[in-house]
């Protein structure tokens, strides 16, 4: 009776039980494997990761900062419409994409193209929304990929139910849900974190804490005392890791995966990073922070640090960084051949996708511009404009 | 009751009365019961959830039983947010399900509207097609049961003018039934809106009848003048044509049914073959269903009107206080004085 | 630079400055300060209020219990077409209301009617909504109470709002919000205690947790250790109460009230209690919770556990009890007859207060049911229905 | 430019060059900018917040200087959350401020959608007007930008539908500056949609005219037909009246400003003097704002109207990806193709 009423009278999550609150608080200091001067960074909870995914994940460090590069070039080229780059946050794209398994899914923003191409999207594929050809370039179900989302925490609901029918259906995918410390304020973040906790599913939510959500400071998104602090309030762990630590990352993100898998429920990781660039390329981020802040992390690049650790620890020499470089100069080579050349775009694909069935509605409506287009002398499957 | 000629009959055999052994005399409230029920034991993709829909059966008790008889897996009650209900069916729509959501009323549908007006109604058109959203959002609608503020509202508008959601608001529970079936094996997301003042009119249900979407129906036949509405409308109208009947003009009556996609065919030759026409819905006038169907019917029969299209709406204001409702809902006497409006020619040809 | 990396860069909101964070924890156990047997619970961090304002306290459950017992009978009646009792949160209702000085304001939900009423609303008043005679009964303004709003946890942040504007002009108004524990999983009640957080606004948020929204369980809302859990998360103290103990309340909320008025920001305080009545007159709670729960709840009550309190103290005595039931049989009454009584409702009502100008709209609305009226031989006053 | 007649100008005393001292030639961006800014200098209780309004002055630069000039006190960011920003203007509402919010996108106003239909079109009737909401939310509206998905949408026709709020589309800088001011002024509260095509248009503006809400304007005269627009299709409608002048046809063009309430006497006159109507406006066409005018002008000028009154829209598809939006939006030649079909007579009486 006292119990019932000192506490909730019904049972809270499996998570909790018995175990003190306060382990699911995350620790005072970020964890971090390797220091900004590449060396090991012992941590007890954390073992470092093996030298052949420390390697995999420098690959895919040198691709990530390249297709940045080459995105942003084809921005100033007038061949992309808009770019958000991940410029400075690539160890957390590649980390997130590194840590699950083939049959694991990924949700993630407009800011994480390069996450998404790290799964296997083509990068050409991956464009298609920011070059404008369509809202999304590429098939979810064939690299387990949702498509990226500009609704703010939005996608964080998706991923939650995407999760609770796998579970349903007794499968033990894992889903990472991606987002930005701006959208930890969004309505949907907090459904979306205590949906799962209640339903104890499989989702980790990765917060890329990058300092601002376009020109707003952290200080004006949260008062807390960090963005993981958040995760006690829904009865999930809350973990803070440095977010150019692509070593941390892939322990941290790969232990709430492996915890999710086994049943263990949802997690938020909150990762402190910095967006290196504008908001994106319409942005002018001189308004906003000063140039001396964007400087102070241009000193903690995810990639330096761990080329540094690598050569250090033997891993990497100059014979492997040359090899690198090209393969990512193949990479960019052919996104930019694949971004110059312009698609065929059909008007009626307009209507083709709107309902499975087309309405008489719709048709109407095609027809409409189809004669309209007749008339004009304009070839009704379009090209390119 | 009438059934559209296109609705689809599953043969079902027949009982020792004669009739389909699959028809049954029941309320809405019953028929929607049923319809979730078979839909669930028919598909295991279909999961239904909510506020309150489990133990307690919904505050309208539309999902009465279905917990106890199929599980804690396929009926289930979620936390206290419509976002995350919307968009955990967006979530499970991706990966295979087919979840029927549960809206406690219009209001308190709007906190999801992000939900579906950017993904729920833009998933299919976003991917060409690779994802589809088959889901179902039902929403208890309209007013007439004395209900305070945010419980009578009726807001069909906001989802009509929504390019990819199917708007369905059935007037029978024959239509509840089917259209509900029709809605949850629909590859594409159906708002389905059930008129609360409906829950407990009762009709005849064969359950082996499918109902197919974007049909209207002729709810009653008659050559005057053509009234259009859905949802609680119908009856009114219906009303209407009675009363009328009894006063020498023959009215013909049109279910809409389906808002989106809108039936053209149907309401078009309607009008067309009468000449006068009155859409009657309860929502607010302005920028609604009703003056699309105006404008429709406007444009689609104007060589053929011998009078301008007339609307019988709610008023542009909030929905009415209890008290104040009869003041506020179209009824009978209302939709007759707007048939009275319409040029009518007394036998000199004169207009009356 | 060190310290930039690893927390957030930016200094947040003033009030976890160098103390720590999990001082914004609540304790294990929810504060009391009267236990169930009516005896002293004495709290090293909460002194016993004083002997006054337990004595208006009582008045104050009393009235409220009779409040509660005939609206429900109004329902019975038909004069109410629903009511939502607060039968069992009384201690709850009134506290809300005490703890409040006469400039601050008060936000309530629904189930607030009570706790409307204590802070002056007539009880008439407070019923025009359940009534159905308009959507509220009575002017904000006077009494500095807000609506009584349906829309869960919408009226939080209205309640910010409020509270952001009085400080904008340097008022030191305080404002508390009511919302019940279902109310604590929608995205405005996260997005109201984010606002005042970051903004550093005398807002107090006080949770009644009774176990219940409508048929749903607390089970199913929250996997969180606690409601009071989730203020961390936001940066602000996060307290729990026993909700059946007017006391505690009192010198819960009180405190809170006060570190807001003097600058110490927001605070979230989750009160234990129970609804020991179906969630309105419409709802079957035999559906979704055994009577042996309620039974055990009533052994709780918050009245009878002040009333042996007192009485132990001598603070109360029989004629003590017979004059304030005779108070609360005044009130009773009262309300019984104002609601026995038909309104005089005018139909034009609906048109007049849409805008603050009829537009040529609904003047064109209101002549043609006017004209409908007319024609139908109905004083266009209208009348009671 | 056109200043309708209703519009009430404050003498502000003449220049040297005879203008008023107040005229100016500004992009529709500066005339919102200054219009923003003479409202925080005039009145006190006028607050500016919202995503980016404070150090980045608005992704649009709409809220340009406006913090550094008036401080963080008057203008300022908001965390990241629409429903937060809406909710908590409505609050300040209650307490004697005007807030003027920033939403930045349509799509990115959707989750504020309950606070905004359930409390700031209600709260006034609510409390029988003792609690006004004199709150403007400011939307930049519609496409033209080659904007990606949830940047280009038009959403009037959820808050025209809505009511008691008052909706505002301004197609030029002098109306855009007009009309925000009156927006601010006005004790309702106002969704003040911003032609994002047009921010960049230029125009003089005389900052002592007072917009006045409710009232159309005569765009263009013209006597054989009238086209009927708001916002970003005014420009396409002056075009194709231009094209059309040049084939000897006169086209009237009325821009509407006011979506509600709506200016029935301007329109209505406007179409009784020609006889035939196009309603164009880039929102998908069904159940939309452009479906209400066609409804309201063939209702009441059905005696008038030499052929159906028609309209040109955006398709009932969601919004084109860039690519594709010169094949979405409705142009010049579509409206030229409309104004084709409404029943033209040659020399002889004949339909043409
Ligand atoms: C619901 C919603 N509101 C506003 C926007 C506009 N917007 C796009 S990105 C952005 C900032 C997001 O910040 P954050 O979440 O920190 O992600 P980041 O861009 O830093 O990766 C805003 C306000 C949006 N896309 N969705
Ligand atoms: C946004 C919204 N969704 C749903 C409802 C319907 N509804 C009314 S009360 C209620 C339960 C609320 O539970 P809680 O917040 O715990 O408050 P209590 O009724 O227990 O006091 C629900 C679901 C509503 N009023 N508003
Ligand atoms: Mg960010
Ligand atoms: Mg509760």
């Amino acid at each position: 009776m006292q119990h019932t009423m000192l506490q909730p009278a019904h049972p809270h999550g499996p998570d909790p039980h018995g175990a003190d609150p306060r382990d699911l608080l995350p620790r005072d200091e970020p964890v971090r494997l390797i220091d900004e001067a590449g060396a090991v960074h012992a941590d007890e909870g954390y073992p470092m990761p093996s030298a052949d995914l420390l390697r995999r994940a420098y690959r895919g460090l040198v691709e990530a900062r390249r297709i940045n590069d080459q995105a942003n070039a084809l921005v100033r080229q007038g061949r992309l419409a808009v770019y958000p780059s991940s410029h400075g946050q690539e160890a957390c794209q590649i980390a997130a994409a590194l840590v699950l398994g083939a049959g694991d899914w990924l949700f993630p923003t407009y800011r994480d193209s390069v996450a998404v191409i790290a799964r296997g999207v083509s990068p050409a594929d991956a464009m298609v929304l920011l070059k404008g050809d369509w809202h999304s370039g590429y098939d979810p179900h064939e690299h387990h990929v949702a498509p990226q989302t500009t609704p703010l925490a939005t996608q964080l609901l998706h991923a939650v139910g995407f999760a609770q029918a796998a579970k349903h259906r007794g499968e033990d995918t894992v889903v990472l849900a991606m987002c930005g410390d701006g959208s930890t304020s969004e309505g949907d973040f907090h459904e979306a974190l205590n949906f799962a906790a209640v339903f104890h599913l499989p989702v980790v939510f990765f917060v890329q804490n990058n300092e601002y959500a376009i020109s707003v400071p952290l200080s004006r998104q949260t008062a807390a005392p960090s963005l993981a602090h958040k995760a006690i309030g829904y009865g999930m762990p809350g973990r803070r890791v440095d977010g150019n630590d692509v070593a941390a990352l892939l322990a941290v993100l790969g232990e709430a995966v492996d915890r999710a898998r086994a049943g263990g429920g949802p997690a938020l990781i909150e990762a402190h990073t910095y967006r290196m660039q504008a908001h994106t390329n319409a942005d002018d981020d001189t308004r906003y922070r000063e140039r001396a802040e964007v400087q102070a992390w241009a000193e903690r690049d995810p990639l330096t640090r761990l080329r540094t650790h690598l050569t250090a620890r033997g891993l990497l020499d100059a014979a492997g960084e040359q090899e690198l470089a090209e393969g990512a100069e193949t990479i960019a080579t052919a996104l930019r051949e694949a971004l110059n050349a312009d698609a065929d775009l059909d008007p009626e694909d307009l209507f083709r996708f709107v309902r499975s069935t087309r309405s008489p509605q719709l048709q109407e409506q095609w027809h409409r511009l189809r004669d309209e287009l007749e008339r004009a002398g304009t070839a009704v499957e379009g090209g390119p404009r | 009751m009438t059934i559209a000629h296109d609705d689809v009959r599953q043969d079902a055999g027949p009982s020792d009365d004669g009739r389909p052994a699959a028809v049954a005399t029941m309320t809405m409230a019953a028929a929607l019961n049923r319809a979730l029920a078979d839909a669930i034991e028919s598909d295991p993709a279909v999961v239904v959830f909510g506020e309150d829909v489990g133990a307690l059966g919904g505050v309208f008790r539309i999902t009465d039983g279905l917990t106890e008889r199929f599980g804690e897996d396929r009926c289930f009650d979620t936390p206290l947010a419509e976002s995350g209900i919307v968009g955990t069916a967006v979530g499970m729509a991706m990966n295979g399900m087919r979840p029927v959501v549960e809206l406690q009323f219009d209001a308190f549908a709007l906190p999801a509207f992000e939900q579906i007006v950017s993904h729920v109604a833009k998933m299919g058109n976003r991917t060409r097609g690779a994802v589809r959203m088959p889901l179902v959002i039902r929403i208890p609608t309209g007013g007439g049961i004395g209900g305070v503020e945010h419980h009578c509202d009726s807001s069909e508008a906001y989802y009509a003018h929504t390019p990819g959601l199917t708007v369905v608001c059935p007037s029978t529970p024959q239509d509840a039934y089917s259209l509900l079936r029709a809605a949850i094996a629909s590859p594409d997301p159906v708002i389905f809106l059930e008129p609360k003042k409906l829950y407990w009119s009762t009709g005849e249900v064969d359950t082996s009848i499918v109902g197919r979407i974007g049909s209207a129906r002729i709810a009653r036949a008659g050559t005057d003048v053509t009234l259009i509405a859905y949802g609680s409308s119908v009856a009114t109208c219906l009303e209407a044509a009675e009363i009328a009947a009894s006063e020498g003009r023959s009215v013909q009556v049109i279910d809409v049914r389906t808002l989106t996609p809108f039936d053209d065919a149907t309401v078009t030759a309607a009008v067309r073959s009468t000449g006068r026409a009155v859409v009657v819905a309860e929502a607010p006038g302005f920028a609604s269903v009703a003056s699309e169907i105006q404008s429709r019917v406007f444009e689609r029969c104007f060589e053929h009107l011998e009078a301008p299209v007339r609307k019988v709406t709610g008023f542009d204001t909030p929905f009415a206080p209890p008290k104040f409702e009869h003041w506020y809902l179209p009824d009978a006497d209302r939709v007759l004085d707007a048939i009275d409006t319409l040029h009518w020619l007394d036998e000199h040809g004169d207009e009356a």
